[in-house]
């Protein structure tokens, strides 16, 4: 496949080489495959609204294929990588999959990034009875149960609630038991499915919701909803959002003095490293999910290697340079597939799924054994504390300390700084 | 090309598409396929409103979008099949129409624009927090065992297919009769229109009607396509920039141009996504934009009739 | 006066606190050939919206043949008869100087069976050589002449002349006024709105003043031009 | 339960909101208002500006909105070049609105992805001083971090207001959009004219991304939420008129703000444009229209 690298090139040469790209497309099937390789096939958001993870989560996938052709590939073939950019858009996802499976001849697929992508996926996986691999989506399989579908996400066999159950225990433990809470999200997929988790955990906790609203993403100033939150006065908030918002609820209740005992639960973006170093020592205090910490607990055999290699490339690759969120996932979900290619001696779709099903895993991001609708047997998703953040130098965050893991206990690296106030002195 | 053979054409496309869905060619094809298809009829739709009456909306996504929320509500309602939801995503989106007609009593040129892609923001609000069609968290659609053909992918080109060939045909047929005349002269002039004759907010009310019938049609299908349907997908910008780039670049005063228009760029997007598969893609669109309007800026079919009378 | 062919019976036309038009009413005979002056902002073009439909009015009533047009839009008045050209030219740019002609005449012209085709229309009017041209490619009066002849593929009954003359040479007013007359003896009714004296005084049978939205004046071209009132209406005390 | 010091706080924080507003929304006042070209791309330039104060901020430490001051006259320059291609390529030939929309959407499509090519798709943030602090004033929180912009973006207002009024350029410039033959007769070339006027807006654009991104995060695709802010505060506030932009912007960030406190902030943005809405049928040339 011809790939264009400069962006130097005038527009009418580029439209020319499409052209030809279409013709070339079309030989190359044709083409006889030089030493016969294994080759999986994926979409990933490369471009639009969560591109910033997809570009870490391919360059992840690249790394895993690098490091298996040294080892002399699978099952003594040479993997090679087919991936297209699905620009964030779930349209293009049937398209692109089709061509993967029907012009590329890929052996197997593996999901884009995120729910929304996975999403559209589902049919054809289970039309074609295919071993599916998710990169982080949310209860994905709920509402088809398709058995060979795997999801590499920790969130564990209920994934709404499992979310944020970290986040509840820990605040039901605090001593006197906070009462109150305000649930705060926005009005797009994942911070729906993840305040309706938190909702089932406020009755199961027996708290008492004082605020319960939803913003548009669009959103620019949150300081009215953070000052409408502060108005009820609420022990605990919880705030499922996505990046910019992150950023906005974080600001704007430092500015508006929300301080509530626990804060935190589901903000994504907070584990970037750009939102880290920008919003610094902000951060203290807050307690959210998270996937991995440079912490003790979480140093699985492997992973330091795959960082080392990962940053490495992110310096050219202008992706996130620590990338402690999504990368070492998209590996281990890509790592499975290739350990249950050798461990099942076989590219039977069926054979595969079967084994990995059946197996326990040791990957880099740990022990994974799937259960129920293809999720992690057992729900992994951290609780972290940022504690002690000064400045906004982002050599702090590669050492242990900063992110404190509390939950679950088998992994816990320190204790939970309460209330939320006395972590920002 | 009168009428009948235009109708003659028209059904061999048809025969053609259904050949091609028999002979079983590689199913990749009927997937890029069918979004090119897609785009043919959003362009045509589009550009009966925007082409002939010159009123240039900028709220295809909201039309689109009407259709295939209105397919979601139907499955989950009534499990209705398939060609009443075609026929009621596009009288839905149909109504919508008629209601933005109404707009262009007082709102002429970019007020009227301005004001359908805040129809837009409006409506995927409202669906956003509508959650018996899935609200933000989207709608996940589980195809029954498809009828008739081999394959949903098969089933659903064929059925694009079909849609385009009828969305073309009424707008060469609208284009070619007195209404189309109307509409010309409308958008050359309103108040002169007005004055010689021309119903003026009759016609006007026909073209948002029909473009919102058949942007609404070719949303309809769209939740059988993707299985998975989710407000900022379905309220996508690009339909509204596809719409209006398609055409624009093929040529807005005949039908033949947006067709031409979005087999060439849809085409080019398929191919890129396929390819290219980075920013370089928008970029692509980006600059194909730029240098047809500066270089074309009567589309392909403008261009051709202008080498032609040389 | 029997049996007027247009009747405007003290209509009245308010822009928010400005009184443009004040209970003014009008009668108007088949065939005859009447001039609308005044000065500028007396209420003409007012006038002329108010008849043709582009303004509603306010108040008072509008008969055409005995029939109450007051309500109808526009286009349906041009249907029966009532047609006007534009002060600016306002021709269809996409299409040709034929295919102009072509839209009132299938909007409106067909709806009577007699009357001229798009091509003699051209040809009586002196744009036969230029009917497969684009407007962008006339002069000055040949965008006069079109949107006369555009008017004229009506088929009007009442033929409302928005200064067509203005701007025009000495020839070229000559030349339109040839035309008008000739309009008017195959039994055109025409009111013509023109800053230009001496053609209004030619052409019209009678005169009619607007002055700040009332009627101050009517008679015959010699009497108009003795009338104090207007004379007061024009040069100011 | 509405108590009034939060509909105080909601009311203040929508109008520091609004002076924010008003400064995204300047130059597609002046250049859609008074130039009629439709600048689709806009929220573009107002990214790029946002990118500039980025790169400053995170390699030399300036402070964003000292950048987007700095950047004002390279930015002007791009506009003005920007507007020749488009003045030469369909200006002059009479034909620009619906292709020169075309053309303008093209041209917000290439810059995001030249920057999405250039910085990467991660979210960009700035640090200053005043982000992350506030003040009280009788009950009344007003963060810096919002106040700030706002403080620029009226002054830019009243900048551009004593511009457009009291010089010779800037009454040129209010004469474009009314009689070209007397701006001719004033001895201006109204090409000339609209070049600087659109470098203007072009430059505001700018020096508001620097604001942008003091405010919130910013990824090359941000542009896309504000397309329809600003054209609908540019109608809104009658096109054209600088007062009745920054009295549109204002309204658009208290109705935001009073929606996101009292009732839940799910439906402020369909607000804003149910405003819009109502705001085109009944009045159409909007508040302050000519």
């Amino acid at each position: 496949m011809m790939r264009l690298r400069t962006s130097t090139l005038p527009g009418w040469a580029l439209v020319g080489a499409v052209a030809g790209t279409l013709v070339l497309a079309g030989a190359g099937v044709l083409v006889a495959r030089a030493a016969d390789p294994i080759r999986i096939g994926l979409g990933m958001a490369l471009t639009g609204g969560l591109s910033a993870n997809g570009k870490p989560a391919l360059m992840a996938i690249r790394i895993w294929k690098d490091d298996v052709n040294k080892k002399g590939g699978l099952l003594g073939r040479p993997v090679e990588l087919i991936s297209y950019d699905d620009q964030t858009n779930p349209a293009t996802v049937p398209g692109i999959y089709t061509k993967l499976l029907d012009v590329d001849k890929v052996d197997f697929v593996v999901s884009g990034y995120g729910t929304n992508l996975i999403a559209p996926l589902m049919p054809i996986a289970m039309e074609r009875k295919l071993t599916i691999m998710g990169i982080l989506g949310l209860a994905n399989n709920e509402k088809y149960k398709y058995p060979n579908y795997f999801q590499i996400q920790p969130s564990g066999p209920d994934p709404e609630a499992n979310w944020a159950t970290g986040f509840f225990e820990i605040a039901a433990r605090q001593n006197p038991k906070p009462q109150t809470i305000a649930l705060i999200g926005a009005d797009a997929e994942y911070p729906r499915h993840a305040i309706a988790g938190a909702r089932e955990l406020v009755k199961k906790f027996g708290f008492t919701a004082v605020y319960d609203k939803s913003y548009p993403p669009s959103t620019v100033d949150y300081t009215p909803i953070a000052r409408a939150i502060k108005a009820v006065n609420p022990d605990i908030v919880f705030v499922a959002s996505y990046p910019p918002d992150s950023v906005g609820m974080v600001r704007a209740a430092a500015e508006v003095g929300l301080q509530p005992k626990i804060f935190g639960g589901g903000m994504v973006g907070l584990q970037f490293t750009t939102v880290m170093t920008s919003l610094g020592p902000m951060l203290n205090g807050i307690v959210n999910y998270d996937f991995w910490a440079p912490e003790a607990t979480m140093m699985f055999p492997g992973i330091k290697e795959f960082f080392a290699e990962y940053q490495k490339r992110a310096k050219e690759g202008g992706v996130d340079p620590l990338g402690y969120y999504l990368p070492p996932y998209a590996y281990s979900a890509v790592q499975i597939l290739g350990l249950a290619i050798e461990g099942s001696k076989s590219l039977d779709q069926q054979k595969v799924a079967d084994y990995i099903r059946s197996n326990e895993f040791s990957t880099i991001v740990g022990k994974v054994r799937f259960g129920a609708n293809g999720e992690w047997a057992k729900s992994r998703v951290l609780q972290v504390q940022y504690q002690g953040i000064k400045g906004t130098d982002v050599e702090q965050f590669r050492v242990p300390g900063k992110k404190v893991v509390l939950y679950p206990e088998e992994f816990k690296s320190g204790n939970v700084i309460y209330p939320y106030s006395a972590a920002q002195k | 090309m009168k009428t009948r053979g235009a109708l003659a054409v028209g059904v061999a496309v048809i025969g053609l598409g259904l050949a091609l869905a028999g002979l079983g060619v590689n199913p990749y094809v009927y997937f890029a396929g069918y979004v090119v298809l897609q785009y043919v009829v959003i362009a045509t739709a589009w550009n009966v409103l925007g082409g002939y009456a010159g009123y240039v909306n900028f709220g295809t996504p909201a039309f689109f979008a009407l259709g295939a929320y209105t397919s979601i509500f139907l499955i989950e309602a009534l499990r209705a099949p398939l060609p009443v939801l075609i026929l009621s995503g596009g009288l839905v989106a149909a109504l919508l129409g008629l209601g933005i007609g109404y707009l262009t009593l007082r709102l002429k040129g970019v007020f009227f624009s301005i004001a359908t892609f805040a129809l837009s923001v409006v409506l995927q609000t409202l669906i956003i927090n509508w959650e018996y069609v899935g609200g933000a968290k989207g709608y996940t659609l589980i195809r029954p065992p498809v009828p008739f053909f081999r394959s949903w992918g098969v089933l659903l080109f064929t059925l694009m297919v079909a849609l385009a060939v009828v969305t073309v045909l009424v707008a060469r047929t609208i284009e070619r009769s007195w209404i189309g005349r109307g509409l010309a002269a409308l958008r050359d002039d309103e108040d002169a229109a007005e004055c010689m004759g021309v119903p003026t907010l009759r016609l006007k009310l026909f073209a948002t009607t029909l473009s919102g019938f058949f942007l609404g049609v070719a949303g309809a299908p769209f939740p059988y396509y993707v299985t998975y349907v989710e407000p900022s997908s379905a309220f996508d910008l690009n339909y509204a920039v596809n719409a209006l780039a398609m055409p624009m670049i093929g040529g807005t005063t005949t039908w033949l141009g947006p067709v031409i228009g979005a087999v060439l760029l849809g085409t080019a997007q398929q191919v890129a996504t396929v390819t290219i598969s980075s920013e370089l893609n928008l970029l692509i669109v980006g600059v194909v934009l730029v240098l047809f309007v500066v270089l074309a800026p009567e589309g392909l079919t403008g261009l051709v009739r202008k080498l032609r009378r040389r | 006066m029997a049996d007027p062919l247009l009747e405007i019976d003290s209509i009245t036309k308010r822009f928010g606190g400005f009184l443009a038009l004040d209970r003014v009413s009008l009668r108007i005979r088949a065939g005859e050939r009447l001039g609308l002056i005044g000065p500028n902002g007396s209420g003409k073009t007012t006038l002329i919206n108010c008849v043709s439909g582009a303004l509603p009015t306010d108040a008072g009533r509008i008969l055409f043949e005995g029939r109450d047009v007051t309500r109808l839009p526009a286009h349906r008045r041009t249907r029966l008869g009532i047609v006007r050209s534009f002060q600016i030219p306002k021709p269809f740019a996409s299409m040709t100087v034929l295919e102009n002609l072509g839209i009132p005449l299938e909007y409106a012209g067909l709806a009577r069976a007699h009357g001229a085709g798009a091509m003699e229309i051209l040809t009586m009017i002196g744009l036969d050589a230029k009917a497969h041209l684009r407007p962008s490619g006339l002069t000055q009066i040949e965008m006069r002449k079109l949107e006369l002849a555009r008017a004229m593929a009506a088929r009007p009954k009442l033929l409302i002349s928005d200064e067509a003359m203005a701007g025009l040479s000495s020839a070229e007013v000559d030349d339109i006024l040839a035309i008008l007359f000739r309009l008017n003896e195959q039994g055109i009714t025409i009111i013509m709105i023109e800053h230009i004296m001496r053609a209004v005084m030619r052409f019209s049978k009678r005169v009619v003043v607007l002055d700040a939205g009332n009627r101050i004046a009517e008679g015959t071209p010699a009497e108009i031009v003795r009338n104090p009132a207007v004379e007061k209406a024009y040069l100011g005390e | 339960m509405i108590s009034w010091d939060l509909v105080a706080n909601a009311v203040v924080a929508g109008i520091l909101l609004g002076g924010f507003y008003a400064a995204v929304s300047l130059g597609v006042s002046l250049t859609f208002g008074l130039l009629d070209v439709v600048n689709i791309a806009h929220p573009a330039f107002v990214i790029l500006g946002a990118y500039a104060a980025y790169m400053m901020n995170s390699t030399l430490g300036l402070d964003p909105i000292l950048t987007g001051v700095l950047f004002t006259p390279l930015f002007y320059a791009i506009g003005a070049g920007v507007y020749r291609i488009y003045y030469a390529s369909f200006e002059r030939r009479g034909e620009e609105s619906l292709r020169g929309l075309v053309f303008f959407f093209g041209v917000l499509f290439i810059i995001e992805v030249a920057l999405s090519l250039t910085y990467g798709v991660d979210y960009r943030l700035v640090e200053a001083v005043y982000i992350g602090k506030s003040i009280e004033l009788g009950g009344i929180g007003i963060a810096f971090r919002l106040l700030v912009p706002c403080v620029v973006g009226l002054l830019m207002t009243l900048a551009l207001y004593l511009f457009l009024s009291r010089t010779f350029y800037g009454r040129a410039v209010m004469g474009v959009s009314q009689d070209q033959v007397a701006l001719r007769l004033m001895g201006a070339d109204p090409v000339r004219i609209k070049t600087i006027a659109f470098g203007i807006g072009i430059a505001a654009a700018s020096l508001s991304g620097a604001l942008l991104i003091t405010i919130a995060p910013v990824v090359p695709s941000t542009d896309r939420d504000y397309i329809g802010r600003v054209f609908a505060i540019a109608v809104l506030g009658g096109l054209g008129s600088i007062g009745g932009t920054l009295v549109a912007s204002i309204i658009l960030g208290v109705a935001e703000s009073l929606m996101a406190t009292l009732f839940g902030p799910s439906w402020s943005l369909a607000v804003s444009f149910g405003i819009l809405l109502l705001a085109l049928a009944v009045r159409p040339a909007g508040l302050f229209g000519r």
